[in-house]
């Protein structure tokens, strides 16, 4: 079936992701680099944004067929009144957490309480996340100073004009290579264990296009498969097609943190991309009680393993 | 053409009237100069004529139809030579050529001549800004003179002058204006110059200022320059000195 | 551009000094900043092992594209303001409105509606330009002197011929002086939309620098450079092909 | 402002009416473009009840804040290009190059540097009006008629008094046509620092308002209206204070 | 103070020198007059001796010492009126006292009192814009006269006066000039003007210029009007116009 769909005419798939062409989504590249995409007789193609707000509004503008986001963007997607569909568990692990100097002493987010404590952006999953974990310790956001320091958000950190700065694995690492020093991280994954980011579709292209989608899961999944086989190969090609892919050794290092949080315990069994909807629903009721939803979107129902399942 | 000058005022502020109540008709092809102190309105009232201001009062008419924007007929000289510094002498004359249509091999050559004829036939590649006063006044000239106008009206053209130069315009301007005969309005200060080339002198009076006095030249034509010492000339030319010290006494 | 003075070359090396210094005396990580030495380092390499090119042509694009469109719209519509009064009486009001408007806010809109590629980079380059473009062309098309105004009556210039020859030529510099403006805007439009979603451009790689300091001052010393060259580029067409407008003025530099 | 004429009013009528009757008919989502008499209503709601306020307050003051620098920085130094050649001479090259810089590039680097209050967003506004003001302060102290300097220079006068009693005179009305750029690229520069960085402001709220286009728009309004005041405010000073300035040149409205 | 123009050539273009080889001697509180055709090079010379430019070769002294920059004894009156046009003409003619230091009480008398001398007391709040040609040359004028300098250059100030207030303004500069005795280099085109105010007359050739010749006018000093019409006078007149005209004939 392969060759017939090399010879028909490739279709058009756009990815709209949360990013730039990153490091972190190696295995995307991998799947370009070696042709993947064509032999499933996709014309694929990646839909930069500026977080994963963007992400979702351009599967909405009809700019892109699927999403890349994070889940906390689609839940308010979804609030909005939008029609969703989530098709792929990509990142199954929070890969959110809390990161402050070991000589100021934070072990707790009871030490937070009345200090200046710096997120990525009022609209970035880093700030969520925070609320999370101020949640989980019975705070509020009005308990601590919440600081937006733009895309250098270790810099206040190392300034010491914050505490503790919430951020993601990866930024961590970053922040650590270039100096960070030692620090006390306080992971959300261990308070509640939100998916990162999933794939999105708009129910409407998940009706019209499943052939499609199904197509596009495939080849993605393969490719993380491959990824967590062969890092340093995906390491080279990255720094081809990433924006901050020239140097080889941190793209190693991140494909490796990113392979550990594409798959957790459950996938094992179930496959890579399998969506666990108790966690769905477990997420959107802490979000309700921390005031990140004001109404009920109920996200069991537009969770969906269908694709998931057809994946070989 | 003719030109009429009907009970025409004109005030700037409220209140201070420049000109007030000017009546005058220049009849076709004349020749008239209009003398008058510093200050007094001369080219206001050569400015309404023009159609480039309105009267506050009354009007002025040009062969019957009453003025109320530039007309084609007319040509303009103003008093301080306006030119466009980005063009050579000779672009500057060829200006009205060209905005009248397309600049053929002939009207290159009508714009040579005549720049020769000003005495400006070496420097008509230089800028403005290369040039005397009295050469930027000779462009301005020129730049009038091509036009063969119906009616021409001259805001004192050869101020800048040397005496010499300004005899070989004085001229020159007698010598076309014989040839294409037209209606000319001609301001000056120099009242020799005034009796040389006028069929008539107005004497303008001061503030508000209206024509205090009209003297009509009896010389015939073509006029040659030794009629300055002549004992009627020099005559006529004190007569009209102390109508303009009458005026400003009174 | 004169050539440097001794004094000023002197200047720019003790500051570059005196950074480098900081740097190794105070111990500043290279996430606050990064040694002058490092940069240019990176530079160097990123440069010979071709990282930085697509990025430079990716971004020069949209520069050229929304400062050709951005000036064709500016100073077209600045002629037609001079010359229609039926024009101006209509669009007054929406001039100064759109002027005022913070078209770079628009950034996150426009990627909505004209997707991720070179398109809504263009446009807000574009209208970025126009601006300046726009009071500049006007400007100068109606500081004209009184005198030549009556001249150009008097002689019965139509609008269009007062507009070409008289309007025209004493605005040429006003208009370059807003060319230059602009083209230094154009720099920033670039940047600014890109930082708000592209795949390529020196905008995207300082956004998506994570917390490699050093390579957005790499960036930053691209960009500088190519808006350098551009201005540059507009000073000296001016000088070569306008000076006569320049007459009877003094200029600088 | 001249007072719109019918057809202003008529043109802007029917802007609003097509757009709103694309929207109703094409059933556009609000998330991709809101109908005018949503935004509208949702600016008056939160107008009301004081949401926007402080986010106003916040942007005006990093405006004011900076265009004040800015300019004060632009003008002086432009002020000392003029008078001294040694200044001139020596700082010169840099200048070209501070004016290439595309300054909103730096808005990440800034927060690292100054903080996150309103500082680096007022240091941002500042950079930002810096360069248009430069540029016209120097265009306007050195575009002087030869014969006046001539005049000066016959009548001793010392470099300051030709620069008080000459320059500055002439270079009005372009200081003040630089105002003006800069006083909209103010409301520009501190949006898109609130971009990068800000919990306050009509730039945090554009860019926080993930899928609240409705929001964008209102605070989108909001800016232009901002800028179109301050607009005005500097072209009526001018009006006012320094029509003199202006004589026997023809101006534009 | 003494001015001395030594062997002074001037070219603004190689190979077309506008003036050559001119020497002169100017006098401490001498009058002269400078004649010659227009484009001739006579405000070139002045703006030479006033410090304004350079000679090619050659170098101009002022008592005793090499000019080569506008020198604190020296006043300018330039051919084309120079006025700001921000200021009122009362403000104009306070600019020198301003750049010298500040205006008081009595240089602000002393300004409506030299304006009222040149007939403009009425207009004296007027802007520029507001002003006729005439007008204007007169503000410029008041200007020169404000600062009672040690050397008077002037470049045709008369030019766009008309004849009674020409004579005003001549009468008034004789007037000063016998009080204040300042050297005076006069540049006119006026001949019966150059001679009957000056002590001596230059006349400048063509092409490239240098003083072709010279005259010495022997009229006593306060001069009248009336000597216009003695024929002493007006045979010198006729001698330099033939010699203005010998010159650009060779
Ligand atoms: N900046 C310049 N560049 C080139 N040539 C110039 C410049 N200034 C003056 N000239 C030339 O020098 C000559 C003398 O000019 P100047 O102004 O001295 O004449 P002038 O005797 O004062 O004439 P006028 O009586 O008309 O005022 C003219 O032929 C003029 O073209
Ligand atoms: N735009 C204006 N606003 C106010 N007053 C003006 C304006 N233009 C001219 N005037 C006044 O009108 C009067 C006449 O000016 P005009 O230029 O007509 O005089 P003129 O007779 O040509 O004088 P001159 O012989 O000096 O050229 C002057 O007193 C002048 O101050
Ligand atoms: C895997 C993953 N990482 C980050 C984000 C979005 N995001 C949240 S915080 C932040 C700044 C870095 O700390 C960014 C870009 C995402 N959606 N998925
Ligand atoms: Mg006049
Ligand atoms: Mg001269």
């Amino acid at each position: 079936s392969q060759t017939s769909h090399q010879e028909q005419e490739l279709e058009s798939l756009k990815m709209a992701s949360w990013s730039q062409p990153i490091v972190e989504q190696s295995n995307l590249f991998v799947a370009e680099e070696k042709g993947w995409f064509e032999e499933a007789g996709l014309d694929f193609e990646y839909v930069p944004g500026a977080g994963g707000g963007d992400a979702i509004k351009n599967i909405i503008a009809g700019n892109a067929d699927i999403a890349f986001a994070n889940v906390e963007a689609v839940l308010q997607a979804m609030e909005q009144g939008e029609k969703l569909k989530i098709i792929y568990n990509i990142y199954p692990e929070n890969v959110f957490n809390l990161v402050s100097l070991k000589e100021s002493n934070i072990t707790s987010v009871e030490d937070l309480r009345g200090q200046d404590v710096g997120v990525y952006s009022l609209s970035s999953g880093t700030y969520d996340n925070l609320k999370v974990l101020l949640y989980s310790a019975g705070m509020t956001e009005e308990d601590i100073n919440v600081v937006p320091a733009g895309v250098l958000n270790f810099g206040p950190l190392m300034n010491k004009q914050v505490v503790a700065t919430a951020a993601t694995d990866t930024g961590l690492y970053d922040a650590l290579q270039q100096g960070l020093g030692e620090v006390n991280v306080i992971e959300v994954k261990d308070v509640l264990n939100t998916p990162t980011d999933v794939f999105v579709v708009t129910k409407e292209i998940f009706n019209q296009k499943r052939d499609l989608l199904v197509r596009f899961l495939q080849v993605y999944k393969d490719s993380v498969k491959y990824t967590l086989e062969n890092p340093e190969e995906a390491a080279k090609i990255a720094a081809d097609y990433a924006i901050d892919g020239q140097d080889e050794q941190r793209n190693l290092d991140i494909i490796k943190i990113r392979n550990e949080t594409s798959i957790n315990d459950e996938m094992k069994d179930k496959g890579p991309g399998w969506l666990d909807v108790e966690i769905f629903k477990q997420v959107e009721e802490t979000y309700l009680n921390i005031g990140l939803l004001e109404k009920p979107v109920n996200v069991a129902e537009i969770v969906t393993n269908e694709l998931v399942k057809e994946l070989k | 053409m003719e030109v009429v000058i009907n009970d025409v005022s004109l005030c700037f502020q409220k209140e201070k009237p420049i000109l007030k109540h000017v009546n005058a008709k220049i009849d076709s092809q004349e020749f008239v100069s209009m003398i008058g102190k510093s200050g007094s309105g001369k080219t206001s009232l050569l400015k309404m004529i023009a159609g480039l201001m309105r009267p506050t009062e009354g009007e002025i008419e040009i062969g019957g139809e009453k003025v109320d924007s530039p007309r084609d007929e007319v040509t303009y000289v103003f008093q301080k030579p306006v030119l466009l510094e980005w063009r050579t002498l000779l672009e500057n004359v060829l200006l009205p050529y060209e905005l009248q249509g397309h600049v053929q091999e002939e009207q290159l050559s009508r714009a040579k001549e005549i720049l020769d004829l000003v005495g400006l036939s070496q420097d008509m590649d230089k800028y403005p800004h290369e040039c005397s006063g009295g050469m930027l006044s000779r462009v301005a000239l020129a730049r009038a003179l091509i036009t063969e106008p119906k009616i021409l009206l001259m805001d004192e053209p050869f101020a800048a002058l040397d005496a010499l130069t300004k005899e070989q315009m004085q001229h020159e301007l007698e010598r076309l204006s014989q040839q294409f005969k037209p209606t000319t309005i001609f301001i000056t200060h120099d009242i020799q110059e005034a009796v040389l080339l006028s069929d008539r002198v107005f004497v303008l009076g001061e503030r508000p200022a209206r024509i205090v006095a009209e003297y009509a030249i009896p010389f015939d034509r073509p006029r040659h320059h030794e009629l300055k010492f002549e004992p009627q000339f020099t005559q006529l030319v004190r007569e009209l000195y102390q109508e303009i010290e009458r005026g400003s006494a009174r | 551009m004169k050539k440097p003075s001794f004094y000023s070359l002197l200047l720019f090396v003790g500051i570059i000094g005196i950074w480098e210094w900081i740097v190794y005396a105070c111990q500043i990580r290279p996430l606050i900043l990064p040694a002058p030495s490092a940069i240019f380092a990176q530079l160097i390499t990123q440069l010979l092992n071709g990282y930085f090119w697509p990025h430079i042509w990716a971004t020069l694009l949209e520069i050229i594209g929304g400062f050709i469109l951005g000036s064709i719209m500016g100073i077209g519509l600045g002629f037609l303001i001079a010359q229609s009064d039926t024009v101006r009486n209509i669009i007054q009001p929406y001039l100064i409105a759109s002027q005022a408007m913070p078209k770079l806010a628009l950034a996150p809109l426009l990627a909505t509606w004209f997707g991720f590629g070179y398109e809504p980079k263009i446009i807000i380059v574009a209208l970025i330009c126009f601006f300046p473009l726009l009071e500049s062309t006007i400007t100068g098309l109606t500081f004209v002197d009184q005198e030549r105004l009556e001249l150009f009556r008097s002689l019965r210039a139509s609008k269009r011929q007062t507009l070409l020859k008289l309007r025209l030529p004493t605005a040429v510099p006003y208009i370059f002086s807003g060319l230059r403006v602009a083209v230094v805007l154009s720099v920033v439009g670039a940047v600014v939309s890109e930082f708000v979603g592209a795949n390529k451009g020196l905008g995207a790689l300082i956004i998506s620098a994570q917390y490699d300091t050093t390579l957005i001052f790499s960036a930053f010393i691209l960009l500088t450079l190519m808006g350098l060259f551009l201005y540059e580029g507009i000073h000296w067409t001016e000088k070569l092909l306008f000076k006569k407008y320049h007459h009877s003025r003094r200029e600088w530099r």
